[in-house]
């Protein structure tokens, strides 16, 4: 029973190296998902390079949800933030290197919805922001 | 009486032998959300287009006339079983949803006006609040709820304050699929009927599990779903009393529903038919009305006896489990449904975990989001009980949810 | 193109093998009304209750997770069926009549206001009529009809009348449920368009029988039932494109359509889901996705040249019996219905003599009143053809309707 | 195939005894079955003696119900008018001599709710009429 929750999704649930929040902050955004209130605040400082310095989560969810997002903000630490755009529901999937149905692949998704959403400045977190380079 | 034997039942059910992965039988604990099937209605169905299919109503020809007394007879199947006078006082609909929103859409949109107030209560499923809320907009009516206290039931010194009020609805659940609790429906329905008010009981969580009788409750409306109480998908049932369904203007267009069309004016049918527009779910129907003599066949006092038993020694043994809390653990009476939390675990990996060791339990809001605001909570984890459910599955989620507090600290 | 093997196709049908009395074996000729069933899809429903039920989108058990993603993959099937591009906009519904209600009682009740001019046809089956009529009460529209010629087609010049006056709708059938006809509808959508017209096709006919594509078409809505093509009753669907999905308002209110829920409100969920309130015809979807597989595996274009081909010659043998009238005979483009008078004799009498041979045609009014009112007639007998039919079948009609006349004169 | 279809209602429909109307008449009613089209007037006679002296029947309609309605006025010449109100769907049935689905029996039945409908002097031909003294 174990595999799916590798310890690393527990540890990270758990432990997170990313959990805070930026003020100031260059990007800053947070939405949810109301399937079952998982709710995530994503803040990025971006350097002059253009590349990511520092990020921070905050909110509540699932194990799922909240190791998702603090391993994604560690991959993106110092990456140039136009590289952001490109990641996608697979990238995520390598990161927590389990499977997930349908429902809880939502909750692994939901930081990389806002991670993207808020790096387009959009308004809304939605599900074309999942694959390639959509906005 | 004889005895219960659930294994005997379990035999019937042929998904219960099932494993979700190589050597994890099926632990389904979720019948709540949606029953399981036993071959008898599975087989009236797969019968049914093997040897009778055939468009009802309208037909002369063998099959027209075989599906049409199939499809009619299962409709006074379920009149009977919930004690209604009369087979055409069963409309069949979708599910349980389809049957509020058919009496808000006609009841409500005829008989109700501007200003009118239509009590409800915090525990309800959404599929009995949202109808209300689309028709509140629509014609400006005035919602009120009769609270829950802690212990998960209806406060009945809230309702009272609102039949003062001279509500002209009154529509709750018969049993919460939340908190499991059973409210006090008979009383309920007196109340309202003295102040004047029309009732609406959504019957999705009482029809299946004990026996409840339209005649008895004396209540204007009732909704089910057959997906419920082993029956298949895609039909479900209104009740409602003949004067007051007489009265209602039709639901959909189309055919079936009509005594007569003019390219610019129809007639309606009589009942049942004025509701039931198009070709119906009339395979389902006909399932439906197996699921009904499978649940005679067992008698709806047993099952309701020993879904009892079932859900006390749940609620014994869970307790047990250091820091969950049971939803609305105090009610006075309850079904079997258990909603709880486990500290800094959330619901759905409860869940997840849970079905690797292949446990069927629910996580989420279970489509009462209101309600887990109240509880100052997003989501919760939910089992439930059936009759074909075990002591020794509760034994097995039991030990499950221990090991996953484990995982987490 | 290998050849069309019917024997072969009849034998995936267990209905087409029985006997309506000892010795006197079916001929099913009633496929218009609702159409027979191969193994394949009933067992493909069989199995989803004996291995896969389970509520589904709320779900994260192995159960849940299985069925949704059964439900959602049909969604798909039955999208790429009809040539849309995006299976989210394919909502499921009871039947096609469910399909129209939703467009009227959602984009209908939103977008038109008094005085807006809907044209209809006079051809239409009544559920393509009723839920305009409804609406046009409520909101005081104002329907018009495009006339049927001597012929059995639309009369093209006076839709071109209607249109000039600035439609707000037009809703037609793509294939007449009584005489056959085949409405040029690509012209007549793209017509609709130039005008500003949203477009409506009730493809309740056509779906089932010819290759139908809504991209093709460009049609704003597309109506259709799974039972007419194949597949189990209590599931039907609505095509609409994304953009006007997405501008209508909720239909029923309950789960599953919602994406929060307080007391006093909601938000709706995204397409497809918000039309789709409370447990929906779960197994009758995968039962639909199935009945698509399996016309597929057959072909469109090889069923539609298979209907064409008997039809002709049933129209051609029938015409032998004296005093037959066919209505709508000479139209240019028709499908495999064919619906017919005997003077001095009742279609029900011709109906109840036919099916003491086995043959199960069709006898009334084919929830076509005004139609028929139109042809100066209260009912007619019908014939219809599906893929399974044979020229044998054919036969035996011809002869036994030969058998009435002799016994009426 | 011709069981079903006995003689007595092809003879009863191709030549019915009872086709015509009264005028003047001391009962008359009309309805029609909208599914088929089916219509019938029934005009009736009564004698100082509460007898019915004379029936007639008009409309048009399948075979089934046209010699029901024939059968039936030929079965109560010379009753008092208080028997027909306990004429019920078996009388018919008997009349006829045949099995019928539940949509022929439509037909088969118009003519007695039509009958008892004009007998009790009320508004609408209804399925209740078909049962025992009902009104
Ligand atoms: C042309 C047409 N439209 C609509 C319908 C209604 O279909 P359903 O009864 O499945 O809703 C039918 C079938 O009866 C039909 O033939
Ligand atoms: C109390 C209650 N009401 C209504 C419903 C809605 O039932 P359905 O989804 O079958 O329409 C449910 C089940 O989900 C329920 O538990």
């Amino acid at each position: 029973m174990d595999d799916l929750y590798r310890e690393v999704i527990i540890e990270h649930y758990k432990n997170p190296g990313y959990r805070g929040s930026l003020d100031p902050n260059d990007i800053s955004f947070e939405d949810e998902n109301p399937l079952c209130g998982d709710h995530i605040k994503i803040d990025l400082r971006v350097g002059g390079d253009g590349k990511v310095s520092e990020a921070a989560f905050d909110g509540h969810g699932c194990a799922i949800s909240q190791a998702s997002a603090d391993l994604l903000l560690e991959s993106i630490i110092g990456k140039d933030v136009n590289e952001i755009k490109h990641l996608t529901k697979t990238d995520v999937m390598d990161l927590l290197g389990i499977e997930l149905g349908p429902v809880r692949l939502k909750c692994a998704l939901l930081p990389l919805k806002i991670l993207k959403a808020g790096v387009y400045g959009l308004g809304e977190a939605t599900d074309d922001l999942l694959e390639e380079g959509q906005a | 009486m004889t005895a219960y034997n659930v294994e005997k039942i379990r035999k019937d059910f042929p998904i219960l032998g099932i494993e979700v992965s190589p050597g994890v039988p099926l632990v389904y604990l979720d019948s709540t959300a949606t029953a399981q099937k036993p071959a008898v209605v599975i087989d009236a169905m797969d019968e049914y287009y093997r040897t009778s299919n055939g468009n009802i109503h309208r037909g002369v020809h063998y099959l027209a006339e075989r599906a049409t007394s199939m499809y009619e007879a299962s409709r006074a199947k379920v009149a009977a079983f919930i004690g209604a006078d009369k087979p055409k006082e069963v409309i069949f609909t979708r599910n349980a949803t389809e049957s509020i929103n058919l009496v808000a859409q006609t009841w409500g949109r005829a008989f109700l006006n501007k200003g009118d107030l239509v009590v409800l209560t915090e525990m309800e499923h959404h599929s009995n609040l949202v109808p209300w809320q689309m028709l509140a907009k629509e014609k400006d009516l005035r919602l009120e709820f009769i609270t829950v206290t802690e212990d998960g039931e209806l406060d009945q010194a809230v309702y009272d304050q609102w039949l003062d009020q001279g509500p002209k609805l009154v529509a709750f659940a018969h049993m919460s699929n939340v908190l499991g609790t059973i409210n006090p429906a008979k009383a309920m329905i007196a109340k309202a009927r003295r102040a004047g008010a029309i009732t609406l009981v959504d019957g999705a969580q009482s029809v299946p599990h004990f026996p409840v009788s339209v005649k008895d409750l004396d209540v204007d409306f009732m909704a089910f779903s057959a997906h419920k109480m082993v029956g298949p998908t895609g039909v479900g049932a209104l009740y409602g009393k003949e004067e007051l369904l007489d009265k209602m203007p039709p639901y959909m267009g189309g055919g079936d529903m009509i005594r007569k069309v003019y390219l610019r004016s129809f007639t309606p049918n009589e009942l049942p038919w004025k509701f039931e527009a198009g070709t119906f779910c009339i395979a389902e129907a006909i399932g439906f009305g197996a699921a009904v003599d499978y649940l005679n066949s067992i008698g709806m006092d047993a099952i309701a006896n020993y879904e009892h038993q079932l859900v006390q020694s749940a609620l014994i043994k869970m307790k047990t489990i250091p820091g969950l809390e049971i939803m609305g653990e105090k009610a006075a009476h309850r079904g079997g449904v258990v909603s709880f939390t486990l500290p800094g675990i959330h619901p759905h990996d409860v869940a997840q975990i849970l079905d690797q060791n292949g446990i069927a339990i629910r996580a989420g809001h279970h489509c009462a989001m209101p309600l887990h605001d109240k509880f100052g909570i997003s989501a919760s984890s939910r089992a439930s009980f059936y009759l074909y459910n075990t002591e020794e599955e509760i034994n097995h989620l039991v030990v499950s949810l221990q090991k996953v507090v484990k995982m987490f600290s």
